[in-house]
């Protein structure tokens, strides 16, 4: 069943439509992960679905029942909401965690050991009877995430949460928000900027862009196979070129973008215009003298730029036109690899996507 | 501050069961006076007699003759204490009052500064205006149709004059006698004002009396019960009462007597069941 | 300047010989003012927050005639209140009129929009987000308002002593409506009047100093309040 | 009641008549309350600012001070002022007494307090970091301050609006130093209580609304230019 | 010549020794990169350096001048601030970009030229006259951003400048702020949580952990060879591993940890206690049925945890103790890695480091 389901949503800011959704629904026990260019309307969808903002046209159904006649506070107890910024109230870390719980009127004692519990898995233990207004930037937002756990809640609307973390703690708590997802059952709605993030927790993946949900899939589906070229885009699809299908059969699929030759596992009608999108993860390096490779798509080309990226090196190869990969930095010293170097870029026919123009 | 008798205290204490009676019950009345007898402090003496005497409370409001009269025209006070004898007569014509009894006089005087500019020291009333106003020395009016600032114009008609505030000489204070002198005080300029106002301030100013004992400048009060048949709402015994009180012998006496110890003389004398005619008016 | 020392020695004589007119006229001020600004904070706290958080089309015409509120003379509050509480008046029956309900009254009219207005002004100073944060915290209206008044407790303060220091200040209309009566309705401010029109301006001081050491009093009090909540 | 409307309809009369001494009355209240307001702001912007931007051992002493100043009473102050420029005080030789300029000099000590108390509430409530944020531009000091009133001109406009309110309507300071003195020093307050005490009621109510008008109407200027500020 | 010299720094805040900087000298030209724990007091470190937070001890000097008898002025001036929160004023985009430009007094005209050109340059031209308190959260750290930058600065101090930012953006503007800076050749030192932004933009990193600089390094360095076991774990080595020295010969030293025997390029004495750090990305993994390989080290486990991590697939081996390996998605699919499966992780001599313990 469908915890929540948002049908014909259409929000207005500043007179300008920032906002349409025509149908979202979120599983119970989902985890959805919210992705998109800055400005794209994740923090207002999810100011929308935790009824703070309302919109000009629309319902969101809530366990079936529409949330405007379920009563906004009702609503809202059920729901534990992170927003961007931490916006603290003046007093303690004590008190700020405490407010929902007092909110709620739960008794003292309980209120006391769920806030400590809590305090103690985001590390902030440390900091309980801090003034709110003396923490650092991370601090602050832990003090916001334990806000919103600690309240137990049946939803989770958590806008970019991890950000301010460093990346030591981001990692565990990323795992153990992971396992306590699973064990508690709660459903959960994130917006991130971190593929990764989104890629861990998320079950399915939602991509904003410019107002609108481009699309909403499994996490694989959306980073091999996204919708559009604009989502391949943002999703780190680096290599994206213009072709035209000119041959289809059994599953198999070539296109040609004028300098070379694409074979495709996949299904186009011979003369579509599509663009080959290629992950650059996807995308292997072979030296000119180097042996065969069962990938089915070889394509000559000259290193024009290699950048470091994490573990990893980013790859640019001239193949008539720029062909992206990302080769683990042990393999590019192996191999010697630098600006002018002449390779071979492979990749398998079914890592290869095609999405139309 | 403490020139009331501690004796009458409890009769006036806001305990809240007796604020509570107060409020609504019948015994209240309300005296609309004018400044002048406030500030002398003469009511303050009298009002606590009057009060053990009859069980009545006597709110006392001290505001300009113009608004004690409105006030007895609509209603809001039960009796008044006045100067203003030409508004009062109209005031009885118009049949807002009931009874109007001749209290007491005082008089008015004319002050000035000391080296009296305009030469009115010695004068008569009328010639003292004339010579103020030609030598267009400060003369500060009250202005602020009390019954002080009508007597003084009354006078100013008499001297077939009628300055006006654009001149520059003739002010206008639109204030009280107090502030008035005062004001007086500082533009070293002359006024015109009652007797027992002045020799109470008299300390605090810079001025000297130049003009009195004139026949043009008695101060004539008279108490006056507000009409009931206008008004329901108006106490008429009460004010009766009040009225009643002040023409008693032994309150005259005490008028009689009323500023003697502090000034050596008195500041008003009483006049009670005199003939207005007799005052020489 | 004699006057003034003279003044400061007269006050504190009448405050250390403990004179008990001087402290009846003293309580009876901290009494009706208290009282007063009582009233207004219970009107305009909850006027000023709606008119900061509401969203209804009229909240600009409420907004700027509160404002003018705030400017409204004692003087004209005190006239129309006596015209409403006279016997002629509408009220009349009441017999409010020279009471010190009827100076409670008109100084209420007095601080409330004072209070109304500098509520709002603080209410409208904090980010926006912060109600939505609270609401997203499952926050009923009424605890959301709560804890923006929490948030806002510095200026709602300053408001609260805004709205005293109109009243415990005021003349014209604790004079007009209240009468100046002894023992019953003479408060500090009415009580400096007339012993400056007697002349007494030593004790005008007097009064005048012990007015404004109430005020200071009441003050530091306050303040006392605004540094010790943030441990609560 | 019905002299309330009367009032209401005098004061029109007089407003369209263009009766000259209402005229005049009104525009010597605008002028003198006008210029002790710009005084007051002269004062107590910068004081404000530097009580809630400085950082001095002595902050919170001169705060209370302030907070009791925005309770000074205006008899209290008109006595005061009173006997320093008395001619027996040590002012006397400047004549001042008794004319607008010792009106201002009145009004500004009521309304300096309440924009200085106002104003370091004002500043005091926006974001600290806002203040290193604007340093971290490069701003001097004076265009910090610039940008902190800025910032805080919704707050700011209130406590000038809440000066100007302090000062058109009080009436016992202008009463005890101006003299009411018709023709000079006679504004909108001092003469609604001539009225009122000559029983002219309904002139007094016409003269209250004529004072309200011009409230409303400042008021309504300084919404405007709140309104207008933030598309500069 | 040293563009910025610190010396003996401490920082008092809340009653805590919140700062405490022995030296730090940071040169023309230089970019150095922030990284730590959440209230390490890398915003605090920044904030005295902008002189915005008194020291309670110690001396900044800018161009060997102490700064306080420079004056905190015409300091402020030579540098471009951008705070963690993006802290806008009131009133348009514009104004707040044109802001600091303002405060110099700069002509109308080269404002609105240089205000529009880095509007522009981060995508926000379309915002110009837009409200700042109608901004996205993303959308508000570009205006914050293109304030610091449009003041082309001597010095830039950066907390956090690219958190908020979208992927794409980010890694674009990453670029070109790499290219800006090399040509511009201003100085920069900014905070950040992700180590590849440190690793990319970074000549030198400094690793701040409780109110202390724990190391100052060049990027390879820090990586991989960190001072502490602690800056080791916040830096990602996850194979940190005890052990005792017991051979050490022509620069090569053995480690026993109990269980196993590892071969480390170094130099230390025998006997001593050490940590054995190894970086994930550093353990290949072999099948048991896997041919030979150069590395020296190989020790037998088996898989208890895979993880996706990005494009990569994180690997926990147990061999005797935990030991992480991160490979390409690639090889673990070809392999067909799942928990349970035996492997052999085998890492370089010369790619672990041993700290002292
Ligand atoms: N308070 C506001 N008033 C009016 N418009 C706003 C407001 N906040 C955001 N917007 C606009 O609405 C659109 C969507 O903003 P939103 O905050 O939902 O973006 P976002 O996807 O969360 O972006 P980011 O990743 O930068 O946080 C943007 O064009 C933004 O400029
Ligand atoms: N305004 C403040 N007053 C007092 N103490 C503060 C204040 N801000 C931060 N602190 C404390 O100072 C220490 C360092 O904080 P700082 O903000 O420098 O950390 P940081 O390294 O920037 O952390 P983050 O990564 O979370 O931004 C922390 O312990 C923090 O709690
Ligand atoms: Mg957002
Ligand atoms: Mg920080």
């Amino acid at each position: 069943m469908n915890i929540l389901e948002v049908k014909g949503l259409e929000v207005i800011r500043n007179a300008m439509k920032v906002l349409t959704v025509e149908h979202l629904a979120v599983a119970e026990k989902e985890t959805l992960a919210l992705i998109g260019p800055n400005g794209a309307g994740k923090s207002t969808l999810l100011l929308v679905l935790s009824r703070l903002l309302k919109q000009q046209a629309g319902t969101i159904l809530y366990r079936g029942q529409d949330v405007s006649t379920l009563g906004d506070l009702a609503y809202r107890r059920k729901i534990g909401l992170v927003l961007q910024d931490p916006l603290l109230l003046d007093g303690s870390v004590f008190d700020n965690v405490a407010s929902g719980l007092c909110f709620r009127r739960v008794p003292k004692a309980e209120i006391h050991q769920r806030v400590d519990d809590w305090l103690e898995k985001l590390g902030i233990r440390h900091l309980r009877n801090r003034a709110s207004r003396a923490l650092s930037g991370g601090e602050a937002q832990r003090v916001s995430l334990a806000r919103a756990f600690v309240l137990d809640p049946d939803l989770l609307l958590l806008d970019e949460p991890f950000t301010a973390l460093d990346t030591p703690t981001r990692l565990r708590l990323l795992e153990d928000f992971r396992l306590l997802v699973r064990q508690s059952g709660v459903t959960v709605i994130f917006v991130t900027h971190d593929q990764n993030e989104a890629l861990l927790l998320g079950d399915r993946i939602g991509v904003m862009m410019a107002g609108r949900l481009a699309q909403v899939d499994q996490p694989e589906i959306v980073f091999n196979a996204p919708a559009s070229a604009e989502v391949a885009e943002f999703v780190g699809v680096e290599t994206i070129i213009p072709a035209r299908v000119i041959h289809q059969a059994e599953g198999m699929v070539i296109a040609d973008t004028g300098t070379f030759q694409v074979e495709v596992v996949g299904d186009c009608r011979v003369g579509q215009d599509v663009y080959i999108c290629i992950r650059p993860e996807d995308v292997t390096l072979l030296l000119d003298s180097d042996g065969s490779s069962s990938a089915r798509n070889r394509l000559e080309g000259v290193i024009i730029r290699t950048t470091p990226q994490g573990p990893l090196e980013r790859v640019v190869v001239d193949c008539g036109c720029p062909i992206v990969a990302l080769i683990t930095r042990a393999s590019a010293t192996q191999m010697k690899l630098q600006t002018g170097t002449r390779v071979r870029a492979s990749f398998k026919a079914s890592s290869v996507h095609l999405v139309g123009r | 501050t403490t020139a009331a008798p501690a004796a009458t205290e409890p009769a006036a204490q806001p305990t809240p069961e007796a604020t509570a009676i107060e409020r609504t019950g019948p015994k209240e009345i309300i005296l609309a006076t004018t400044t002048s007898t406030r500030d002398s402090g003469l009511l303050d003496v009298l009002i606590p007699v009057f009060e053990l005497q009859t069980g009545y409370t006597v709110k006392m409001i001290a505001v300009g003759t113009g608004q004690a009269l409105k006030m007895g025209e609509e209603g809001n006070a039960d009796v008044l204490l006045v100067h203003a004898p030409a508004s009062e007569v109209t005031f009885m014509e118009n049949g807002y009052g009931k009874d109007r009894y001749l209290v007491m006089h005082n008089d008015f005087v004319l002050v000035g500064p000391a080296d009296d500019p305009a030469k009115i020291k010695g004068l008569t009333a009328i010639e003292a205006y004339k010579a103020i106003a030609a030598a267009k020395a400060t003369f500060v009016s009250r202005g602020d149709d009390s019954g002080t600032h009508k007597a003084e114009l009354a006078i100013w008609k008499k001297a077939g004059l009628e300055p006006k505030t654009e001149d520059g000489w003739y002010l206008s204070s639109g204030q009280g006698m107090g502030d008035t002198l005062r004001i007086t005080t500082e533009k070293q300029g002359y006024t015109f004002t009652d007797r027992a106002t002045y020799l109470a301030l008299k300390d605090t100013l810079e001025l000297e009396i130049l003009v009195e004992g004139d026949a043009t400048l008695l101060n004539i009060y008279h108490v006056i019960t507000v009409n009931p048949e206008k008004y329901s709402a108006v106490l008429y015994d009460g004010g009766k009462a009040f009225a009643d009180f002040m023409v008693l012998p032994d309150t005259q006496a005490l008028i009689g007597e009323f500023g003697v110890d502090q000034y050596g003389s008195p500041l008003f004398f009483p006049d009670a069941g005199k003939d207005e005619s007799e005052l020489g008016l | 300047m004699e006057m003034i020392w003279q003044g400061i020695t007269e006050a504190i004589r009448l405050l250390f010989s403990g004179d008990p007119e001087v402290m009846e006229i003293t309580l009876l001020s901290l009494r009706i003012s208290g009282l007063a600004t009582m009233i207004s904070l219970l009107i305009g706290m909850p006027s000023g927050t709606l008119l900061a958080l509401g969203k209804f089309p009229t909240r600009k015409f409420w907004m700027s005639l509160v404002n003018t509120g705030m400017a409204l003379p004692p003087v004209v509050v005190g006239l129309v209140v006596s015209i409403f509480l006279w016997r002629s008046g509408p009220l009349g029956s009441l017999r409010l009129m020279y009471t010190p309900t009827a100076i409670i009254i008109a100084q209420t009219i007095i601080a409330a929009p004072v209070v109304t207005g500098l509520t709002a002004a603080a209410l409208q100073q904090l980010d926006p987000r912060l109600e939505q944060q609270l609401l997203g915290l499952g926050a009923t209206r009424w605890q959301v308002i709560w804890a923006l008044w929490r948030e806002a407790r510095l200026p709602l303060l300053a408001a609260l002593m805004a709205g005293f220091g109109s009243v415990i200040s005021e003349v014209g209309a604790s004079m007009m409506v209240g009468g100046n009566l002894r023992h019953y309705t003479r408060v500090l401010t009415t009580a400096i009047v007339l012993e400056n029109s007697k002349g007494e301006f030593a004790i005008a001081l007097a009064l005048s100093f012990i007015l404004l050491l109430l005020a200071y009093l009441v003050n530091l009090l306050l303040t006392w309040v605004q540094q010790r909540k943030p441990q609560g």
